[in-house]
């Protein structure tokens, strides 16, 4: 099979799961049931489609449906905040950041990926099933929880008080901002090129 | 829809980022799992959070991952770059001087 | 028994500016090891300051301990100040800490607490310590001017005196003993001092005399640490035999180190055993007295001290003044009651024969530091003589102890002085006539030497007389062979130590100048020499009776500062002295007035030994004076017809009796003897046996050797190769690619999570 | 709201040496903008003060009894101790950082700010019972670690150990990460302490009720939290990255990563696991599945100081045998963790501290010759000791406590991960006591190599500068690993007041 049939396969594959997902959804569980499959399916298939793609900028793509699934889980449980901040923060900073990163280096064209795919799926796949199985628990309710939920209670503006709450989470949230303030140094300092920290013969090999 | 499905959906995005960062041969691309695997926790956090009775930690959590994510992509992608300057190249296995 | 009340006087501050004591000498000696190098005057500054503190502290809390005393009336004991950190005072205060305990509980398992003790005698010896480092460092800045390794002398001299308050202030056994090593380790350094300085002349000398100094002195520590081991496994044992018996009521106890168990134990199987000490009770205060005998030169262990003059003059006037060899003395002083009257016995004739043998051959030697340091030798014995006659001659002798320090670091310093003028010329007979040049250092000289003869007024005067009237009194009491040593030799010993020491005075600083160059040369010392001399000379003149304390009790029937703090009634608390240890010692007089104590109060009253201690002591005094000024000053009697008179004895006695040589054919040429005679034995008959088993075996042994190379060489190649290839196996896994450290770990993890879910 | 009302004065009071080490950073990274200098030593200087400012305030602090600040952040003992650690460390490696003359070519100013960061990073991971502010916290610190290992820039090792340390660190932070959503989905809190009371009220389940309904999801949480940790602490299998990056990294910066951010995690291990399975109240489940812990982390111990141990045999280079050997002891500290009890979390503790005692010897030993001679080979070593008599001898002090002879203190450590390993089950973990022991002899071949190099090899051609400075600091810790094997009580005092975390739980 050529590169391209494969390829091609892949996403017919894909695609038919996630239209049979999102058919499933609707029949079991009614509106809720199809958005959720259809943001299981974007996610999903996004991250599959990422690690599949030969390109990098392609996966990078991808990797934005995969966070925008996330998002619109966020929003069917009921915290549109996180939803926003996800698609805020994640697509429009670390997306545009990982983009960059494509932009700035020189991919490696000749990147054959799928044996490796494969047999990493196989391994990981084997053993993470295996901790699934434990985890969920083959027929057997371990997580007893509500099956129905009522409407969600939480909105921004909780979120907002937590942050700056004395009891609550203003040490955490005065810590992310030093740390911050830290990784933007060491960003910074890493990244910054000046001749004088390059020694000739270190700098070219 | 039960609790369940979403377990399945962040195990699976688990999965899937570690499988990527096993397996491609581009340093970018162990970034891409890294944020595949936050985000599974996320989902996580969302979905207890809902299930649990509300409440606000979980969405809490969820935040301070996202700022989380964007600090260590940022400095991932300066340690990236430094790297691509230095070998001239985005495969991780071509940076084996230390080893044994 | 005092009561509980009275055992902690002092307060916590109190406590902690008495750890300072020895702690800020070891400060010292840290940043001046490491930094004394660059600091400016290398040091030396900080070093005496340092000691200035120390000194000023050990005075201060020596006047706080005199405070809590008080007299008693007619010579009984007042109330003893005896203070012990680890035992709780009224307020429940403690200022201890356990210096080793391995678990959770301190109570479980080994532990080894220690703490401070002061009490009277601690308290006077500290003080004494304290004073007489400062002034040597005080000295030290001019003498030791120029020296290469200057920075490395203060910073060791500063650890010798850190070892000494450390001995003085412990309130165990093993600490004592700890401090004990230390400082016969320093005395190594320090005797040693230009063996590492490439320009001495003497390096050879220096080299030898302080490995002579370790390894004389280690014998006896090695008899010490047997000593230890008996106290602290014997006494338990036989102490709950005792409580199983009945004989004793309580609770069984367990090894301990702290002298005050020691003490109250000890006693209390004494009094179990009706007054009489058990045989190896005897033997491990003898071995516990083997430590004093190396280290306060006791005959056959004082061939190190004479020695011991190749350090610098600094560190001679430490060594025999303050701190090494009283630190001998002292430790009888903390054993005396664990001392049987068999062990007394023994004590008492070593240190006579130890103050005779050494005083004549005082007379004998040119060297002036060799004079002082046999007369060291001497007093030294008169010290140890005097522990041995029992209760009275045991405050005579620490007494004497502390006084000696005064006067002898005096006179060490003139001597030091003198040399430091004379340009390092040591012989006396190259001297003569310095009393003008030198006029402070011969008016101290002289001071101290009235001091060491026993001139009435004088410190040595009160401590000289008490120990001769203890040998006179122990004698008259009961008869035995140490008792009667020491009446009989001491006297004479004091009327050589007159003699010598005026020998000395006339030889170096009257008559005419015998040696033109040194003479030419002669100068006195610059002022911090001669202002330590001036007040170590006060000291050795006032130290013996303050006159301001009883201004008309010249001959201080009620008690000398140092009496009324030491006590031999009050000083152990815990210990009946009276029951235990005194009841041998008056055995043959059957309590004819009660107890034994009242036995002794009696005795001495009605015999009064005093007096004829203080004529004897004055006799002799006078005798002696006349002999070496009709020698060396008056010129009548020529030195050389004496000796021509005298003979072989005179011989025998400038060769030091030959001990040195003695020690050399019997011990090293017996080692050697005995080493050859092994060797022969070696070679002719065990080889000869190993031959004919040999032959035999062999047959046998080419089937081992088989089994060996092929069996027990594979299995022990197999591990080591397997370790190997195992390292090199997990090297493997090292490849130096993030990625695949990745997929291990997460295999890793995975295989962990399995392990763990499904165990 | 924001008023400056009781909570907020209380509060910031115990919140003091974390605000001294911020306004140090901040005032570091200020003063380096405005000064723009590189061969100085004052922002060094301006950092140690504030890490002997943050230290003075915690001694201060450590009578106090346990407190909380801002709801979520725990002043205790525990973490008083593990703060003054980390002080203690910081400042030695700032002090490396001023002494390495291959330092001063960079810009220098960044680095206290980065040491500095990861030092509040360290406060709070040791310092709460919330996972969030753990996460924080430690994610601060890693983060710091990142660009410190990759500090010299223009060198190929030194970015390639940054780049697999953010790897492994992204990875790993992730995955505990997600352990601790799933931990959170089981109780429905991310407080430790309330996680763990026996009652579990306002909850939807408590820990115990989690573990008898679902113990696979708890296995999993577990394994994964553990995961996390142990990457941090270097334990097998997590522990790959630590030779290649110690190796890389700039000396100084090795010697953080091996002393202050491994007792770091560490502090965090220890808390997560007392607090959690160690209460004497705690449910008869959560003890039993603490145990079940118990012979998890015995598994890993026995696997990492072997595989430490073995790898260190055949290393050419001196620095990367201590890093490996940097790995051998985190299986030794774990050894103590084994035992869940308060006895062996206290000797894991004191453990700690002689480890900081030896580890920075080692250290700053190999830091003044690889500064000298430019190589980290055991060649490279060949002769020095009796070139440089005093830091020879005091490495050989080290090397001694490092292998667990006496009279060291890491023998004293060793014997008393003994003690408290012998005796937990019935001697269920004998086995483990033996590895350790046989451990050890195998790890007595590496270090003598280097003392053999250092005293038995004929000397170069190459003539040593002295570094008084330094070897002053390398002869006091090698005085002090003698003292406290002598003296340990005081270090057994403080290990032992300070693991008030089982006794005082609420």
């Amino acid at each position: 099979m050529s590169e391209l049939n494969r390829q091609r396969l892949f996403y017919t594959v894909l695609a038919f799961l996630a239209f049979g997902s999102a058919g499933k959804g609707l029949l079991e569980a009614g509106v809720e049931g199809l958005m959720f499959s259809i943001f299981a399916s974007l996610t999903l298939g996004g991250a599959a489609v990422c690690i599949w793609e030969r390109s990098v900028v392609r996966s990078a793509f991808a990797l934005m449906a995969t966070f925008l699934g996330v998002a619109g889980f966020f929003l069917i449980l009921g915290s549109d905040f996180l939803a926003m901040a996800q698609v805020l923060i994640y697509v429009g900073g670390v997306l545009a950041l990982l983009l960059f990163g494509v932009m700035l280096t020189k991919p490696d064209l000749n990147e054959r990926s799928l044996p490796r795919i494969g047999a990493a799926t196989a391994l990981i796949g084997g053993g993470i099933a295996f901790l699934v199985s434990q985890m969920v628990g083959v027929g057997v309710k371990t997580w007893a929880m509500a099956e129905t939920l009522e409407e969600p209670t939480t909105k921004a503006h909780d979120i907002g008080i937590a942050f700056l709450d004395p009891k609550q989470y203003v040490v955490a949230f005065e810590l992310a901002a030093f740390l911050l303030t830290v990784a933007l140094v060491a960003a910074v300092y890493i990244a910054r090129r000046r001749t004088e920290d390059f020694t000739p013969e270190e700098g070219q090999v | 829809m039960g609790i369940e499905a979403y377990l399945f959906v962040s195990v699976a995005l688990f999965a899937l980022g570690i499988i990527c960062i096993v397996s491609r041969r581009n340093i970018l691309y162990v970034l891409m799992g890294i944020e595949m695997i936050l985000n599974a926790s996320s989902i996580n956090f969302a979905a207890f959070n809902r299930f649990n009775g509300g409440g606000i930690d979980g969405q809490m959590f969820v935040i301070f991952i996202i700022i989380l994510a964007a600090a260590e992509a940022a400095v991932a992608l300066a340690i990236v770059l430094n790297v691509f300057h230095l070998f001239h190249s985005v495969k991780p296995s071509e940076a084996d001087l230390l080893r044994e | 028994m005092p009561d509980p009340e009275s055992l902690n006087p002092l307060t916590i501050a109190q406590w902690k500016w008495l750890l300072a004591v020895p702690l800020i000498p070891l400060a010292g000696y840290v940043i001046q090891i490491f930094f004394g190098k660059h600091l400016p005057r290398k040091g030396d500054w900080l070093m005496t300051g340092g000691m200035f503190v120390v000194m000023c502290i050990t005075v201060t809390m020596f006047f706080v301990a005199y405070g809590h005393t008080s007299v008693g009336v007619d010579g009984h004991a007042g109330s003893a100040f005896f203070a012990e950190s680890v035992r709780p005072g009224p307020e429940g205060q403690t200022f201890s800490w356990d210096w080793l305990y391995m678990s959770r509980a301190k109570d479980a398992g080994l532990s080894l607490p220690t703490g401070l003790m002061y009490d009277g005698l601690g308290a006077a010896m500290l003080a004494v310590v304290g004073i007489v480092s400062f002034f040597v460092h005080l000295f030290s800045i001019g003498y030791m001017q120029g020296d290469r390794r200057y920075h490395i002398f203060f910073a060791n001299i500063s650890l010798f005196t850190f070892a000494m308050l450390g001995l003085v202030l412990s309130d165990n056994l093993l600490f004592l003993f700890i401090f004990w090593e230390l400082m016969g380790l320093m005395s190594y350094l320090l005797i040693g001092h230009f063996a590492q300085d490439p320009t001495s002349h003497r390096i050879k000398q220096a080299a030898a005399a302080c490995k002579k100094a370790f390894m004389t002195t280690r014998v006896g520590d090695t008899c010490l640490l047997f000593g230890m081991a008996m106290l602290y496994f014997l006494i338990p044992e036989q102490y709950n035999e005792y409580v199983a018996q009945g004989l004793i009521e309580g609770d069984t106890i367990a090894g301990s180190f702290r002298f005050t168990d020691l003490w109250s134990n000890a006693s209390a199987i004494v009094e179990a055993n009706h007054g009489d000490y058990p045989l190896w009770l005897t033997v491990a205060g003898l071995f516990v007295f083997g430590g004093t005998v190396g280290k306060s030169a006791q005959v056959p262990l004082h061939i190190w001290l004479p020695d011991a003059m190749e350090g610098p003059t600094p560190v001679s006037a430490m060594i025999h003044a303050a701190t090494m060899v009283a630190a001998g003395v002292f430790l009888l002083g903390r054993t005396f009651p664990l001392m049987s009257p068999e062990a007394l016995a023994v004590i008492a004739a070593v240190g006579a024969v130890t103050a005779l043998f050494a005083a004549t051959i005082g007379c004998t030697v040119y060297d002036i530091k060799g004079v002082l340091a046999y007369s060291t030798i001497s007093q030294l014995g008169f010290m140890v003589a005097s522990i041995g006659c029992g209760a009275l001659g045991l405050v005579a002798g620490l007494f004497h102890m502390v006084t000696h320090a005064f006067f002898k670091a005096c006179l060490f310093l003139s001597a030091g002085s003198v040399i430091h003028g004379c340009h390092h010329e040591q012989d006396m007979r190259k001297m003569g006539g310095l009393r003008k040049k030198m006029p402070i250092t011969f008016a101290c000289m002289l001071i101290c030497t009235l001091a060491i003869a026993g001139m009435p007024l004088f410190s040595g005067f009160y401590s000289k007389d008490r120990i001769i009237a203890a040998a006179f009194g122990g004698m008259s009491l009961k008869f035995n062979g140490g008792n009667f040593a020491a009446s009989v030799f001491l006297p004479v010993a004091a009327c050589l130590t007159t003699f010598y020491m005026f020998r000395l005075i006339f030889m170096t600083f009257f008559g005419a100048p015998r040696d033109h160059h040194v003479d030419e040369h002669a100068h006195e010392s610059p002022k911090n020499m001669t202002i330590s001399l001036m007040s170590l000379a006060a000291l050795g003149m006032l130290g013996g009776y303050v006159w301001f304390l009883h201004p008309l009790d010249l001959m201080g029937n009620h008690g000398t500062w140092f009496t009324r703090m030491v006590d031999w009634r009050t000083m152990y608390p815990g210990v009946d002295l009276t029951e235990t240890n005194l009841k041998g010692m008056v055995g043959g007089l059957a309590h004819r007035h009660g107890t034994a104590a009242d036995d002794l109060e009696h005795f001495y009253h009605g015999f009064n030994p005093h007096y004829t201690a203080l004529i004897v002591s004055i006799g002799v005094l006078l005798i002696g004076v006349f002999v070496a000024a009709q020698m060396y000053l008056r010129r009548k009697w020529n030195p050389a017809k004496v000796t021509e008179t005298l003979g072989e004895a005179y011989v025998w006695v400038e060769n030091k009796y030959y001990v040195d040589e003695v020690v050399d054919a019997s011990v090293i040429k017996g080692s050697k003897a005995l080493a050859n005679g092994q060797r022969w034995f070696d070679e002719n008959v065990v080889d000869g046996v190993v031959l004919s088993v040999g032959r035999i075996g062999k047959g046998l042994g080419f089937l081992c050797a088989w089994i060996d190379k092929h069996i027990v060489d594979g299995i022990v190649n197999l591990v080591g190769n397997l370790t190997q290839a195992f390292g090199s196996a997990v090297r493997l896994f090292q490849t130096g690619r993030i990625q695949q450290y990745v997929s291990f770990a997460v295999a890793g993890g995975i295989l962990v999570a399995a392990f763990h879910l499904l165990s | 709201m924001l008023l400056l009302n009781d909570v907020h004065t209380t509060g910031i009071s115990l919140l003091a040496p974390e605000l001294i080490l911020v306004a140090t950073s901040l005032l570091v990274l200020a003063m380096d903008l405005i000064w723009k200098e590189r061969n100085s030593s004052r922002l060094g200087w301006i950092s140690i003060a504030g890490l002997g400012l943050a230290a003075f305030v915690l001694l201060l602090a450590f009578q106090k009894e346990p407190d909380h600040a801002f709801g979520i952040v725990r002043v205790d003992r525990f973490g008083n101790f593990f703060k003054l650690f980390t002080c203690a460390a910081l400042a030695v490696v700032m002090f490396f950082v001023m002494q390495d003359r291959r330092e001063r070519k960079h810009r220098i100013g960044e680095y206290y700010f980065l040491l500095l960061g990861a030092g509040v990073g360290i406060f709070f991971m040791v310092g709460t019972n919330n996972l969030l502010l753990l996460v924080l916290g430690l994610e601060l610190l890693s983060l710091a670690s990142y660009a410190l290992a990759g500090f010299h820039k223009g060198e190929k090792r030194s970015a390639e150990a940054a780049m697999k340390y953010i790897v492994f660190g992204g990875l790993s932070a992730g995955v505990m990460v997600y352990g601790i959503s799933l931990l959170y989905g089981l109780t429905g809190t991310l407080d430790l302490a309330v996680m763990a009371s026996a009652t579990g009220e306002d909850l939807p389940r408590s820990l115990a009720t989690a573990i008898t309904q679902s113990p696979g999801a708890v296995a999993v949480a577990m394994v994964l939290i553990l995961g996390g940790f142990s990457y941090k602490i270097s334990v097998a299998p997590f522990h790959f990255w630590a030779p290649d990056v110690y190796e890389g990294a700039p000396t100084p910066v090795t010697t953080f990563l091996a002393v202050a951010s491994k007792a770091a995690g560490f502090g965090a291990l220890l808390r997560f696991i007392a607090v959690l399975f160690m209460n004497p109240d705690a449910a008869e489940a959560v003890q039993d599945y603490g145990l079940q812990m118990g012979s998890l982390i015995a598994l890993l111990a026995a696997v990492t100081m072997t595989i430490g141990n073995l790898a260190a045999l055949r290393q050419e280079s001196v620095k990367r045998m201590l890093a490996y050997s940097s790995v051998a002891h985190a299986g030794y500290i774990l050894v103590g963790v084994t035992a869940m009890n308060t006895e062996g979390f206290e000797a894991a503790m004191f453990y700690l501290v002689a480890y900081y005692l030896m580890n920075l010897g080692a250290f700053g030993f190999l830091l003044y010759f690889a500064g000298e001679t430019g190589e980290e080979t055991y060649e490279s070593l060949n002769g020095m000791g009796r070139k440089s008599p005093v830091i020879g001898v005091s490495m050989v002090v080290f090397l001694v406590s490092l292998t667990g002879l006496p009279p060291m203190v890491g023998f004293l450590g060793k014997w008393k991960l003994i003690q408290a390993i012998q005796g937990v089950n019935d001697g269920q973990y004998l086995w483990l006591a033996m590895c350790l022991v046989l451990n050890s002899v195998v790890s007595l071949y590496y270090y003598v190599r280097v003392a053999k190099h250092l005293f038995l090899k004929e000397p170069g051609e190459r003539s040593l500068k002295p570094a008084p400075a330094l070897t002053g600091l390398l002869v006091v810790l090698a005085v002090l690993n003698l003292f406290f094997m002598l003296y340990a009580n005081p270090i057994v005092e403080w290990t032992n007041a300070s693991f008030d975390l089982v006794s005082s739980a609420e």
